[in-house]
């Protein structure tokens, strides 16, 4: 039996982290190979419902990747993607899924280090908790 | 006069590159491939006029894998771990650290340099904590030279007249009340060496 | 152009980039796994798919087995997506049913593990697939080109830039936020290794500018807005107030000379302070424009408003002095924009040891520049802070550069200017030069061979880092010196030098602001802060904003001559695309499905491009595509899922997550 | 400069003496304990602290030397402490680099919870180090000690000595360049300081024992540059500078044969009498070098008059 390999779906803008992933490549950096990346023009248009989809088709993990705050390219889709983060996370918790498994980070065109970093960490952090497994339904208490 | 002349080529052979990597594992030491071989360390450094090898030189010994000359130099027991270098280092090369990973080896394999004083002063007191759980490294200066070299004696005695005089030395031993708890703490099954 | 009615047929081909990416994906179990997927037709891996030869290898299956569909697993997009576009377009498919994976940047390039990465290749071929059979075909738009350019700051670069538009005949605005244009190279004395006077090249240059009829100079003026696109930025300059009208001035600077203060008392910044202006003053005696400028802060009209104004009375009738002038806000439309706003010289202080800002005799190279020069504060005579003349000199390299404590990178002119000062300084006071250097960098032409000069004229070559410069003597030769501290690396032993003078080679960095200004016109930045190129070697003076082009130092240090060429090259790529007249724009617009509008409104407020407007009439939203730029927020935001976006279609997206995940 | 003295800590700072000021240091302990009187700042004693093991422990075996220094922040987090006041630059350097290391590589945090545990002692949790001079710059303050300051300085210029290990590699306790802090604190209380280039030059350490002619010239030049600045004293912050430029003194000024009568003080000794305390619970007696002008400089019956 192989070790577990959490498969985590990316969301990349375009501008910002998708570029940042490229230069991780042309710098010859190394990270780990669970992510698959889709990508938008905007962290904005990353609309609930793919992440919901990568959950229930299953996806250990969810990555979001836009432009730091101010310098998006669309001049505020990343504000929009932070303001539905926010709201999707708590429903996302509600489902029982670790918070560990969803994630949005800020990564600029320059950062492809930390392309290797975020990755990296939510790889080791979604190997410890495991595979996503439907979690018996909890009386959910508001 | 032909005893004088030295051969000073080193050949592929006498390098170990595994060697290198294996410093270069310990955290810090790692930066040493990042040595531009500016010479920074050395500049800064209040006893590189004396060393045999400057830090740098040290750097791109260990860099190369020459272990015997890293080990064996004077420059390792010259390192008075001011931090100049470190702080100073452009690369960010932790060479203080260096230059202990290189100290802690040599005295391991019993490298370095015949008749210095310094690895056998840091043995001594090495022992005298492990056992009492207090030293003081001037203190044990003095108290060595007192005992042990007749010729520093006579230097050192005014020097220890001086500070009994002032209340500034004890011959007596100090040691802490629990020795046992401390020398449990220590006693971790030795890792390979580092 | 075929709508590719009829059944969906797939053609799949896995590029090996030569090693680059077969030797970590397995390329033929790629395209074997792509064989093996429903509608995929015709599945092929190649050595270089982006040649020649491999773009012919795909039209062919076109034609020979009626592909309507085409994935390229290969390099990133933003690579090229445009060329196997334009491939697939050549065999008369539409280029829109065409998708790229990136095996490279995105795996081959970041994994080591070849199962793992061969199904990593795999599940994203997957996604490709069952995400391109849906794809659409689409028309490109097109946006005419407005035929005026901006090019923003006036050293050598934005000079060259400007002067080689507007010799082509495009009018040209250039802003330059300093009072006179000029930048950094006014200030030089000479330039390697030619040693050309700066002033003879830069000056003349300087008032073509000026006197050009289809360049507008605003000085003192910053870009405070950027709106628009490529072909049609509506730009905001904000004209600082100078307090001299530019138009009235006749540049007789007489005024200066009125001046209540009649000897100069406040720092001259074109003379790095080491001479004294008036509060009126002209920045140096070439300035362009001609006209004075008056410093607020140390007028005391504006002080106290109790001045005898006497500048005015010399400016009689001509009435150029305005106290009361405000800034002005201009508004332009251009069609593309040349940045050029060039360096700062690093701050020589924050290096502690190297005693700037303690020891008066501690100068950075750029003011050497200016007491060397002839119209400089001393009139060209080394003279120092306390009077002395200087016996020795010690020039330190890389002051800046090369530290992980302050900048990483190499500056690139330092070594070179370093020489030159040497030249200059052993030439002007016959003082004993050392220079000390870590490595001696000469790759430009002519350069070694200066270097060569320098070393037959008797300067000291010293390869070592100063660790130090200090006061503390240890001898009487050393008493009210300069001492340097180094390892002469190539002796393998430490020295002491005592100097009477020591130069710090500063090394180049982004501006402060360098950030706030990306932000303006929506560019990258590297991570050391200078202005990111669209590709190194395939597009270097071009941004990932359509339109905007990069020239001199804001993209990274370079010296005169590339700088130059560079400003050349960005002058012409916005010739291309001026000349162009139009420009085709991405297909990727959001549109709104009629039948499932709502009329909620939701996806009004989201655009921030006003796109968005809401037909009262018909009780739905429209999206007007020319202001559309595809960001997809909207797409994302419409609760009734009655927005689409071309090329990002929910459907599409969702079988691409499906697809990633399919063996799961 | 503010003004405003934070609270004193619940049951005042858990002091870790070390070895050198338990023996050839021991004025640096009583002019610190006075100061700290004076200041009405309470010291709790590290109850059976043990040897930081310095240098030299490094030179032997790194996991060790983190083990001595784990021992007494452990006992300090038992003693209830979320601060340790560490005066000895080897004791401070040690203690902070542990806790870097600690926390930051994982290898040594094992190492050192293992054998805590199995010497039955407790965790370290995050004990902050702490050095007086930061101290009394940080938590009482400049403008505190100056309005405290009871007697007027009578003695000379002042060379502010900083060393090596309390200011690299790690800035907390003044810049690694040039620190000023000390030389603020002279000045509070009256005394003139000298722009001292070699304040944070190396004195060599246990050097002038074990090679004492690298040792020696190295205490050489800074005693000469402080008196060709204008010095007529030294001030330390570490018990080992203290050392060797007070007991060598005179043993390089035969070596050189050139003359040097100069006081080698601790900084807590000058604040100390500035505050009025007395010499002799300053330890002032117990400098070798420069004691006739000790003893001009700090007398003891000083008429107490306001100052400021």
């Amino acid at each position: 039996m192989s070790e577990f390999e959490p498969k985590i779906v990316a969301f990349f803008c375009n501008w910002c982290t998708y570029l940042a992933a490229d230069l991780a490549g042309t710098s010859r950096m190394k990270y780990a190979p669970n992510t698959r990346v889709i990508r938008v023009m905007c962290s904005g248009r990353v609309d609930p419902q793919f992440i919901l989809e990568a959950f229930a088709r299953g996806a250990d993990g969810v990555l979001i990747g836009g432009c730091h705050p101010n310098d998006c390219h669309y001049q505020e889709g990343n504000y929009k993607a932070l303001r539905r983060f926010y709201a999707l996370k708590e429903i996302v918790r509600q489902m029982g899924i670790e918070d560990e498994r969803l994630r949005l980070e800020w990564i600029s065109a320059a950062e492809g280090e930390r392309v290797k970093i975020v990755v990296n960490d939510m790889v080791g952090k979604i190997r410890a908790l495991g595979p996503l497994r439907p979690k018996p339904q909890q009386e959910v208490t508001a | 006069m032909l005893a004088m002349i030295r051969r000073k080529m080193k050949f592929q052979r006498e390098a170990d590159p595994v060697w290198a990597d294996q410093i270069s594992q310990q955290p810090g030491i790692d930066r040493i491939w990042s040595c531009v071989q500016c010479g920074t360390c050395s500049g800064t450094c209040p006893l590189s006029i004396y060393m045999d090898f400057t830090p740098r030189r040290v750097v791109a010994l260990v860099r190369e894998g020459f272990r015997g000359d890293a080990l064996g130099c004077q420059t390792i027991w010259l390192c008075a771990s001011c931090y100049s270098c470190t702080a100073h280092c452009p690369q960010n090369v932790h060479i203080t650290d260096l230059m202990y990973r290189l100290k802690r080896e040599a005295i391991q394999y019993r490298m370095f340099p015949k008749r210095f004083p310094i690895p056998v002063l840091a043995r001594e007191f090495f022992r005298l904590v492990q056992r009492h759980g207090r030293n003081s490294e001037v203190w044990l200066v003095v108290r060595m030279a007192l005992k042990s070299n007749p010729f520093a004696l006579l230097s050192m005695a005014k020097y220890g007249f001086g500070l009994l005089r002032t209340g500034r030395l004890s011959l007596r031993q100090d040691r802490i009340q629990r020795t046992k708890e401390l020398q449990r703490e220590l006693s971790a099954p030795q890792e390979e060496p580092q | 152009m075929s709508e590719a009615g009829g059944p969906v047929r797939i053609g799949v081909y896995v590029c090996h980039c030569g090693t680059n990416i077969a030797a970590v994906v397995g390329c033929g179990e790629v395209a074997d796994y792509a064989r093996s997927l429903a509608q995929v037709a015709v599945s092929r891996e190649y050595k270089y798919l982006c040649s020649e030869p491999g773009q012919e290898l795909i039209r062919q299956d076109i034609r020979d087995h009626g592909l309507n569909r085409i994935v390229v697993a290969s390099c990133s997009p933003h690579l090229h997506e445009h060329t196997f576009r334009a491939a697939v377009e050549k065999s008369g498919l539409n280029p829109f049913f065409m998708h790229m994976v990136n095996i490279r940047e995105h795996n081959s390039w970041v994994h080591e593990d070849r199962a793992k990465a061969t199904a990593k290749a795999n599940d994203m071929v997957r996604a490709a697939v069952r995400r391109v059979a849906l794809q659409q075909s689409l028309s490109r738009g097109r946006v005419e080109i407005n035929p005026g350019v901006l090019v923003v700051g006036g050293g050598i670069a934005g000079i060259h830039a400007a002067m080689t538009l507007a010799n082509a005949g495009k009018k040209v605005h250039l802003v330059e936020r300093q009072p006179s244009i000029g930048g950094h190279m006014a200030m030089f004395d000479k330039t390697f290794p030619t040693l050309d006077c700066a002033a003879c090249i830069l000056t003349p240059k300087m008032s073509s500018v000026k006197a050009h009829p289809n360049i507008t100079l605003w000085s003192n003026a910053e870009v405070t807005g950027v709106a628009g696109y490529v072909g049609n930025f509506d730009v905001k300059v904000t004209r600082w107030p100078r307090y001299i009208d530019e138009d009235l001035c006749t540049g007789c600077l007489q005024c200066v000379e009125a001046c209540v203060y009649k000897e100069a008392r406040f720092p001259d910044g074109f003379n790095m302070g080491l001479s004294k202006r008036k509060p009126i003053y002209l920045p140096f005696p070439q300035a362009v424009p001609q006209v004075p400028v008056i410093d607020p802060e140390t007028c005391i009209q504006f002080k106290t408003g109790k001045c005898k104004k006497t500048c005015v009375a010399a400016c009689a009738d001509r009435q150029a002095i305005d106290f009361q002038q405000k800034e002005k806000i201009e508004q332009i439309r251009v069609g593309a924009i040349v940045i050029a706003t060039g360096f700062q010289p690093f701050d020589a202080s924050r290096v502690p040891y190297y005693g700037y800002g303690v020891y008066p005799n501690v100068y950075t190279s750029l003011e050497v520049e200016r007491l060397v020069n002839a119209s400089g504060p001393t009139g060209g005579d080394v003279v120092l802070r306390d009077g002395r003349r200087p016996k020795s000199v010690g020039v330190i390299h890389c002051v800046g550069s090369r530290d992980v404590d302050s900048n990483r990178w190499c500056s690139r002119v330092c070594c070179m200017y370093s020489l030159k000062l040497a030249h200059l300084l052993k030439e002007h006071t016959d003082a004993e030069i050392f220079n000390f250097y870590i490595d001696m960098r000469t790759p430009g032409k002519g350069f070694e061979e200066f270097y060569q000069k320098l070393l037959n004229e008797g300067v000291h070559f010293i390869r070592g880092r100063v660790a130090e410069v200090t006061d503390w003597a240890l001898d009487p030769t050393e008493e009210d010196k300069l001492v340097l501290r180094v390892e002469d690396t190539l002796l393998g032993t430490v020295r002491r030098i005592p100097v009477d003078m020591v130069v710090l080679s500063v090394g180049l960095e982004p501006h402060a602001d360098a950030g706030e200004v990306r932000r303006l016109f929506n560019i990258s930045c590297a991570s050391e802060g200078f202005f990111l190129e669209r590709h190194p070697k395939l597009a270097p003076v071009n941004t990932f904003t359509d339109g905007i082009f990069l020239a001199g130092c804001c993209q990274g240090p370079k010296d005169i001559p590339d700088t130059v060429a560079q400003a050349g090259a960005a002058a012409a790529e916005a010739l291309a695309l001026i000349d162009a007249g139009a420009v085709e724009t991405e297909p990727n617009t959001a549109h709104v499905i009629e039948e499932s509008c709502s009329g909620c409104r939701t996806c009004v407020p989201m655009c921030p491009y006003n796109a968005i407007v809401f037909d009262a009439a018909a009780g739905r939203a429209r999206i007007e595509q020319v202001l559309c730029k595809g960001c997809g927020t909207c797409v994302a935001a419409c609760p009734s899922a009655a927005i689409g976006q071309h090329l990002f279609e929910d459907a599409e997206i969702f079988e691409e997550i499906e697809g990633v995940l399919a063996n799961v | 400069m503010s003004t405003a003295q934070k609270p004193a800590r619940r049951d005042g700072y858990v002091y870790f003496p070390g070895c050198a000021l338990s023996a050839n240091g021991i004025a640096y302990d009583e002019s610190l304990r006075t100061l700290y009187r004076l200041l009405g700042l309470g010291l709790r004693e590290l109850e059976d602290w043990n040897c930081c093991g310095a240098t030299a422990y490094m030179s032997i075996d790194e996991g060790s030397a983190f083990l001595l220094s784990a021992r007494n922040l452990s006992i300090a987090h038992r003693m209830g402490a979320e601060e340790v006041l560490a005066p000895c630059s080897a004791c401070y350097l040690v203690l902070r680099k542990t806790q870097d290391y600690v926390a930051h590589h994982p290898s040594v945090r094992r190492k050192v919870t293992e054998s805590l545990e199995r010497a039955g002692l407790g965790p370290l949790n995050t004990v902050r180090v702490r050095h007086p001079l930061e101290v009394l710059y940080n938590d009482v303050g400049v403008a505190r000690i100056q309005s405290l300051t009871t007697r007027k300085w009578r003695g000379g210029r002042i060379a502010c000595y900083y060393g090596c290990q309390v200011v690299r590699p790690y800035d907390e306790v003044d810049k690694p360049y040039n620190p000023m802090r000390m030389d603020e604190l002279m000045q509070a209380v009256g005394a003139p300081t000298t722009d001292y280039s070699l304040k944070t030059k190396c004195c060599g350490g246990s050097l002038t024992g074990t090679t004492a002619e690298v040792g020696l010239r190295l205490n050489y030049i800074l005693l000469k540059e402080a008196a060709r600045k204008g010095a007529q004293a030294i001030v330390t912050i570490c018990p080992l500078c203290q050392f060797n430029l007070d007991v060598y003194q005179k043993e390089i000024a035969r070596q050189s044969g050139e003359r040097f009568d100069m006081p080698v003080l601790f900084f807590t000794q000058v604040l100390g009498w500035a505050l009025g305390g007395e010499p002799r619970e300053l330890g002032l007696h117990r400098s070798l070098a420069g004691q006739s002008l000790i003893q001009r400089w700090f007398a003891a019956k000083e008429e107490v008059e306001a100052y400021v």
